[in-house]
């Protein structure tokens, strides 16, 4: 098993910390991962990715050029990135502030009002684990448990009651995703 | 007013003859990187007014810092060099040097000019290099994320002192402007702000100093402007700016250090 | 009675909604967009245009030159 | 007890000093490797282990306070990238000259000049060299992953502290900063100050009357002297050589082709060899983990029975020279890289191969 | 019209730097090239040429002003010795990343860290691979007399503009120290401000409104565009190696073995030449002149028809492997070198060569 | 007297319990390099008495600067390290650091501590680093045969300002103790001379006081000698002292800047 | 009444022949031998002992630490 | 025509200037010369020693380990160099201040006492012009006419008033030497 995928976004979007997140709880299962960020002088409100792989196997590189799955949080990356999706592959997107939507037809859409959902909860910074959720609804590729582990590990000891928080927003993005797709159209 | 009156009235207001302020044709229209609020697009703004005004465009030579405004000749229109992390002055003192007629200023953040690039610093000034020194203090390195600068206040955090710069672990706070206003070659001294318009002018009026002692052959001007990095301080730019004034001003007081 | 109206123009492609000229101005002209631009900011605009006396102060402190101000001077009647 | 965690190639660093026992960290930020000492003080262990970290004002600085430092016996280290490194040189060429062990990571970033913070491995030259003045060498490792990046830092103090020799961690931006599971090792107590006296007696932790002074310098105005002294320095090197090259293999013993590559190009390079494999391409690889010591030995005793050789580095061909010089004209060397901040792909990879080794055959 | 002169190595620099018309001097003192400085304070150009000559604080300042003086179109030099050129690093790293024509000379001595003041070649590799971060190139240039010393820096300058890269005279204290006769070239006039703006539309002369403003920089932050100006570089560097290689042959035509040699050590081989054919052996030099681009193909050429190659210099081992590489394992290549400040005679090189190549058959 | 009981007088006198002066312990047997009547010898010596009457040989770290005194390890009795040009202060925190229990001293000349140094040194300071730095301002670069240094008078003569230094052509002399002293990391800062017995003995008890500041972790002291290079100047060392006395006080005066 | 007399001794190799002894003797005990020492050096000597009062003057200038001082009060009478 | 000099003696006493004059005169004379002085900190008062070798070719070195002719101004001087006369060679010293004479048998010495007849003809600094011209009655490697040439083209335009007197000094050293020759004693 091998998923190689590119969250990005906003920087402030929670992008690298949902990346850190799947990654450790990947790591919970026995898997290997890797995380890397896009990094650059900082130049805030401009976009942050990253790319996370997750594999039974020793991973060679952690750039990659195209993705098994591509969680997309904004426009800017939205076009970046759907190229760059392999074919058959997945793109998962936030509709907020999404003005041209995907086009592709020979990959799965899927859509998740994230943003809305999260000022609808009044916590917008679960927005990135509503997000995580859709995803693992989409792809299981690791188990809840592991992604609670995963959770408890990636966020510092203090910041570790609102894991219950976190955890409904994961089961919240599980429920509302929806494909929008378009393969084969 | 009503409605249609309204856009009437604007249509009356909005002619030539009646405008008060438009960008500098000395800006590009490259869209600046930096930071919503961040203090560098107003002092780039108010350079290159400067140099519109005084109408040396074509005589104007900058030489740009490693910091946030590394990439700063992408906005104003003039001839440029990038200097190396802190050797702006060094750079600068050559230009001046060899092209006496022209005028030359550097710009440089604070880490830039105060600690790796201290030496360079202290001894153009000391020379009295006939060039402009623009120090953009903000108290953190800014381009780098947001570490300590030479300048960050005491209890002040960043992200290498993250529970605030205590002096005995990490040294003091350095009022390098005052030392420089010491030296014999500088002539005209100064600390700046820009945040709040009158700020904004006083600056632009200082920068103009400095740019006609330039041709005077005064010798060496620093203007510092002591200025918000939101995204360091991690705050809003509005915030910043009153945070700053509350706790930057007392320890970097504004005003003229010399003025000869 | 001579009054002086002003008007303001905001480049929204360029504006980064920094809220500088909104705390800058003096008579509480401007406001940020509910709407965002291309780059996803909420740009400034006259909320309160009639308010506008031209100051300038907004351009003064806009750190991207996105401002253009004019200013007429208006015989109230 | 050892400990499991996902981190990045430089909070790796950060805590593997700590947990090694160094003493001491002197650096100056720059991207891509801000992080190490950003962890370090986030952690504050001068409230644990009592290790010093210090912002110096700059890489000069910096390495002069590991000079001062490792002059005193004590382990100390820095870390910093591409410009920085070039700033050292000087000092590095001091402290090979007094003979000093300290630790020196740097995270390589596209070259020359400020170039870009993206990976690179254009410093090869300057680190196997001597990017300095004089007739030295630093001892180099080359991490390939976040779990190396951390084991280095006691393996390079160790090594250092043997010969009494700089040692380098010659890394980039993308082991630096890219998150990985690492297995962290247990915390290891700091020498004390006696146990420092007694095993560096050479260090000056003050002149106590049973000892002559200790001069920790690097000049010698006398030509024959210094010769004879550069002369110990080189058996040193010759000794280094002799017994500290380390380098992994995979896929070597039926090879056609072998690759060499290090660190990030490396992992990419393994990954290469399994699509050339897939083609019935029979390729392996050397992956040195010490660049100096070079495995020259090791890569002129395999090229004996292969068809090529291809130096993959993310340079536009530094080690390339030393695969040469060890390949000794026997068989095809080429090189291949992207570089500038651009990280090369499998396929590149692989394609390079075939094309200038194989198909150009 | 030229002159007959006897001077010092070092004090021929500054003359001829005055008479090829440079625009500026900027440098710090250390033995032993200061009397590069001194000459030229004495002589005062500013005076009479107009040429700019200024004590900087240091070498890191130094250097940075020789890219402010390039980046404005002048030509600028410096010059130093080891340990002020290892501190020069990062500076000619942005030189070259920005393309910067300017011309240094380093007087070197003997390493590594203080070391000695006398004459060594043991920066060779810093010279020649790149002592700064990245993959680029300086232009090397290898006096052997003090006539070259005043020629090298006209023709330095002349290759540095004419590829807009940093340029060096990789000198020693035995030549920078030495005096001998020299034929000094005529007064040259400077270029003329318009002269520069013509030539170099580079240059930061002030944006007229009749072009774009110029921006010296070696900053590109996006990968893709930082290789593309990379593989600019190295297409300047191949174009480099294919038009400046110089080199100087003395009895290669019968030779069985090949001494390569530059600079001091060429000169004293050529002794040692003389020496051998007394006894029978047929022995020649290659005197490499431009150390960067190294006549590698000559040497290759010549390998076919020898019994031995001899890399003599004063260093523990540097150039030999440029000539190994350029053998390519045809034929045994060894080294010789006296180093650590101690000058080799005759007299050893022939030795060395007789038990190294001769003997050792 | 005659020359007899001359003779007695004298081994009458010369008996243990009448010795008023002998060579330190602390100095080494090594003839010093240094030219006749270079200031280096008489600043190394009472250095050494200072050690010597503190008792604190064993726990002293002194760091040797490039420049003439770069050997001066050879001549006082405890440990050493021998910094690159200019570097000594940060040599010296890294010992101070990391033995925050021993005595660091750096000595530098005016080229190493005042140019190429100048960061290192302000920097020290700045943070206020528990040593003591020693400046031998002699106005020129002794070991490299007599260069301009930072320090080197306006119209004093010199290898790179053969005619006299001019500000315009060559920059203005650094007062670079004037800057120290305000730095918050400094508790004494002092300028001395040794060129007369009483001038010696003030040195010696400025040094004795920088010790004890040691001691009581005060942070940096920093004492500023200034002092000839008869080789330099091409001057006899008297003809020196009294050349110093007439054109270096009135631009370097003597006393405490800061004694806190 | 009680006088202080002094002696001094020059380590003859070290001395460098400086003069700054000389100069520094509020008594005129010191001058430069005609002989020269191994070093080629002129060495400073006691030119007029009986002057000496042992007040360590030239001691405290020496730069190379050739002097040795000694000093008793002896009562006259 | 090959000849290796060394010039030794305390700074100041004039011995690289001796060297240069010498050098000079032989470019004069289209010989090939080379002058290479011991250089180091400054460190006055110490020795100071010049290497000169004229020739009718190209040099190589112009550091050597024995000489044609040694001439030395100090002991220090003497004891360094005595044993790096080629023999057969030439020895010539200044008797100033030496405790030590020279032993040697295998080799011509020549003694000149410069320093007593310069401060008898008043004029101390033209000590090392007296010593030249003792050198040049030993060995006429280059013609008076070239000397001369070569002493104007080695001082500096304001000091060829001094001329003269540096003429009658050669002269004089010329007239003063004698042989104390050991060789095969
Ligand atoms: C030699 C070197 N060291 C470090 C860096 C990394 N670096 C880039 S900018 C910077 C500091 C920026 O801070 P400042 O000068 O205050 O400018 P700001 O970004 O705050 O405007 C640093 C340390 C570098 N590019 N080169
Ligand atoms: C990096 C470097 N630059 C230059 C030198 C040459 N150098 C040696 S000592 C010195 C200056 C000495 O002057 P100062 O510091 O005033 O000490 P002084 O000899 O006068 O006591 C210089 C420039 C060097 N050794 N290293
Ligand atoms: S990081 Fe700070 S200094 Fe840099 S652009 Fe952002 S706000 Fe401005
Ligand atoms: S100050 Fe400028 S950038 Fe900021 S909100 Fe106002 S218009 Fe927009
Ligand atoms: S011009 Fe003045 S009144 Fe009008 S919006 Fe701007 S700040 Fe407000
Ligand atoms: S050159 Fe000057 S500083 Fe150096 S030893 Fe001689 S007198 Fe002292
Ligand atoms: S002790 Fe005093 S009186 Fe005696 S010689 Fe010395 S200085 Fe003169
Ligand atoms: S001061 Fe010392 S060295 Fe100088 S003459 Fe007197 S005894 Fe000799
Ligand atoms: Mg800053
Ligand atoms: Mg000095």
């Amino acid at each position: 098993m091998k998923e190689e995928i590119i969250i990005a976004g906003f920087g402030g979007q929670g992008v690298l910390s949902m990346g850190k997140i799947l990654a450790y709880s990947a790591v919970m299962q026995q898997k290997e991962v890797s995380w890397m960020p896009s990094y650059g002088p900082e130049m805030r409100g401009g976009t942050a990715n990253v790319t996370v792989v997750l594999s039974d196997d020793r991973i060679s590189s952690p750039i990659l050029h195209s993705f098994d799955t591509a969680i997309i949080l904004n426009q800017q990356s939205l076009d970046k990135f759907e190229s760059k999706v392999k074919p058959g592959g997945v793109l998962l997107y936030d509709s907020n502030g999404i003005t041209h939507h995907p086009e592709r037809n020979d990959i799965n859409i899927y859509r998740i009002d994230a943003t809305e959902e999260a000022s609808r909860m009044k916590s917008t910074k679960t927005m990135n684990m509503i997000v995580l959720g859709a995803f693992l609804k989409v792809k299981p590729v690791v188990e809840m448990e592991n992604v609670l582990k995963g959770l408890k590990k990636s966020l510092p000891e203090r910041h570790h009651h609102l894991i219950p928080m976190n955890e409904k927003a994961i089961e919240r993005g599980f429920e509302i995703v929806r494909e929008v797709s378009l393969m084969n159209a | 007013m009503e409605e249609n009156s309204m856009a009437e009235v604007f249509n009356d207001i909005k002619k030539p003859e009646n405008l008060v302020y438009s960008k500098s044709k000395v800006l590009t229209d490259n869209v600046m990187h930096y930071c919503p609020g961040c203090s560098h697009g107003v002092v780039h703004r108010i350079l290159a007014e400067v140099i519109e005004e005084l109408g040396v465009q074509d005589k104007t030579i900058g030489v740009a810092p490693v910091g946030c405004s590394v990439l700063m000749y992408n906005y104003i229109d003039i001839d440029w060099q990038e200097a190396a992390h802190g050797r702006a002055p060094a750079v600068g003192t050559a230009i001046n040097r060899l092209w006496p007629e022209k005028i030359v200023f550097t710009y440089q953040g604070d880490g830039d000019l105060a600690a790796i690039g201290t030496a360079e610093t202290i001894h153009a000034c000391n020379r009295g290099e006939n060039m402009i020194m623009l120090f953009i203090n903000n108290g953190i390195y800014g381009m780098t994320g947001g570490q300590m600068a030479p300048t960050t206040l005491k209890g002040m955090k960043s992200s290498t002192c993250p529970f605030g710069r205590e002096p005995a672990q990490d040294g003091n706070p350095l009022k390098i402007t005052e030392l420089l206003a010491q030296l014999p070659g500088t002539s005209l001294v100064t600390r700046q702000a820009v945040h709040t318009p009158a700020a904004v002018r006083k600056t632009k009026k200082a920068l103009l100093k400095a740019f006609e002692n330039q041709k005077q052959k005064k010798g060496t001007s620093v203007i510092e402007v002591v200025s918000t990095c939101n995204s360091g301080w991690k705050m809003t730019p509005v915030e910043s700016n009153k945070w700053m004034a509350e706790n930057m001003f007392p320890f970097y007081p504004l005003g003229d250090f010399k003025d000869e | 009675m001579a009054k002086m109206i002003g008007l303001i123009e905001v480049d929204i492609e360029t504006c980064k909604g920094c809220s500088l000229c909104v705390e800058a101005c003096p008579t509480s002209v401007i406001e940020l967009a509910e709407e965002v631009n291309g780059k996803g900011y909420n740009y400034a605009y006259m909320e309160n245009p009639d308010a506008c006396i031209g100051c300038a102060n907004c351009s003064m402190v806009c750190p991207d030159s996105c401002i253009t101000v004019y200013r007429k001077k208006v015989e109230m009647v | 007890m050892s400990e499991l965690r996902l981190m990045k190639g430089n909070e790796a660093i950060a805590e593997a000093a700590i947990r090694c026992g160094a003493d001491g960290y002197f650096g100056y930020p720059i991207t891509p490797q801000s992080e190490v000492m950003e962890t370090l003080m986030t952690l504050r262990p001068w409230e644990t282990t009592g290790m010093v970290v210090l912002q110096a004002e700059s890489e000069v600085a910096s390495i002069n306070m590991l000079y001062g430092g490792a002059g005193s016996g004590k382990r100390v280290m820095t870390s910093s990238s591409s410009p920085g490194i070039s700033l050292m040189q000087e000092g590095l060429s001091y402290m090979a000259g007094a003979e000093l062990p300290c630790l020196v990571a740097n995270v390589v970033r596209g070259g020359p000049g400020l170039g870009t913070i993206q990976p690179s491995q254009s410093d090869y030259f300057q680190s196997v060299k001597g990017g300095g003045h004089g007739d030295y060498k630093l001892i180099v490792l080359a991490p390939a992953s976040v779990q190396e990046m951390a084991d280095f830092v006691e393996l390079g103090f160790d090594l250092a502290f043997k010969y009494r020799n700089p040692a380098m961690i010659l890394s980039d931006g993308m082991i630096g900063q890219m998150m990985e599971k690492v297995e962290l090792s247990p915390q290891k107590e700091r020498w004390t100050n006696e146990e420092i006296e007694k095993m560096h007696p050479w260090a000056t932790t003050g002149k106590r009357p049973d000892r002559e002074r200790n001069i920790i310098t690097s000049v010698e105005l006398d030509s024959e002297a210094h010769e004879t002294f550069n002369n110990k320095l080189q058996a040193k090197y010759r000794e280094i050589e002799e017994n500290e090259v380390r380098y992994e293999l995979t896929d070597v013993e039926d090879a056609d082709y072998l690759i060499v590559a290090y660190g990030s190009s490396a992992r990419i390079s393994a990954a290469a060899i399994e699509i050339l494999r897939e083609k019935g391409i029979k390729a392996g690889l050397l992956r040195p983990i010490t660049l100096y010591p070079f495995p020259s030995k090791k890569i002129k005793e395999l090229s004996g029975g292969l068809k090529g050789v291809l130096s993959v580095e993310m340079s536009s061909g530094q080690m390339v020279e030393d695969v040469r010089l060890a390949v000794e004209g026997k068989v095809k060397v080429e090189h291949f890289g992207r570089y500038g901040g651009v990280v090369h792909s499998p396929e590149e990879v692989a394609n390079a191969l075939e094309q200038k080794l194989n198909g150009g055959k």
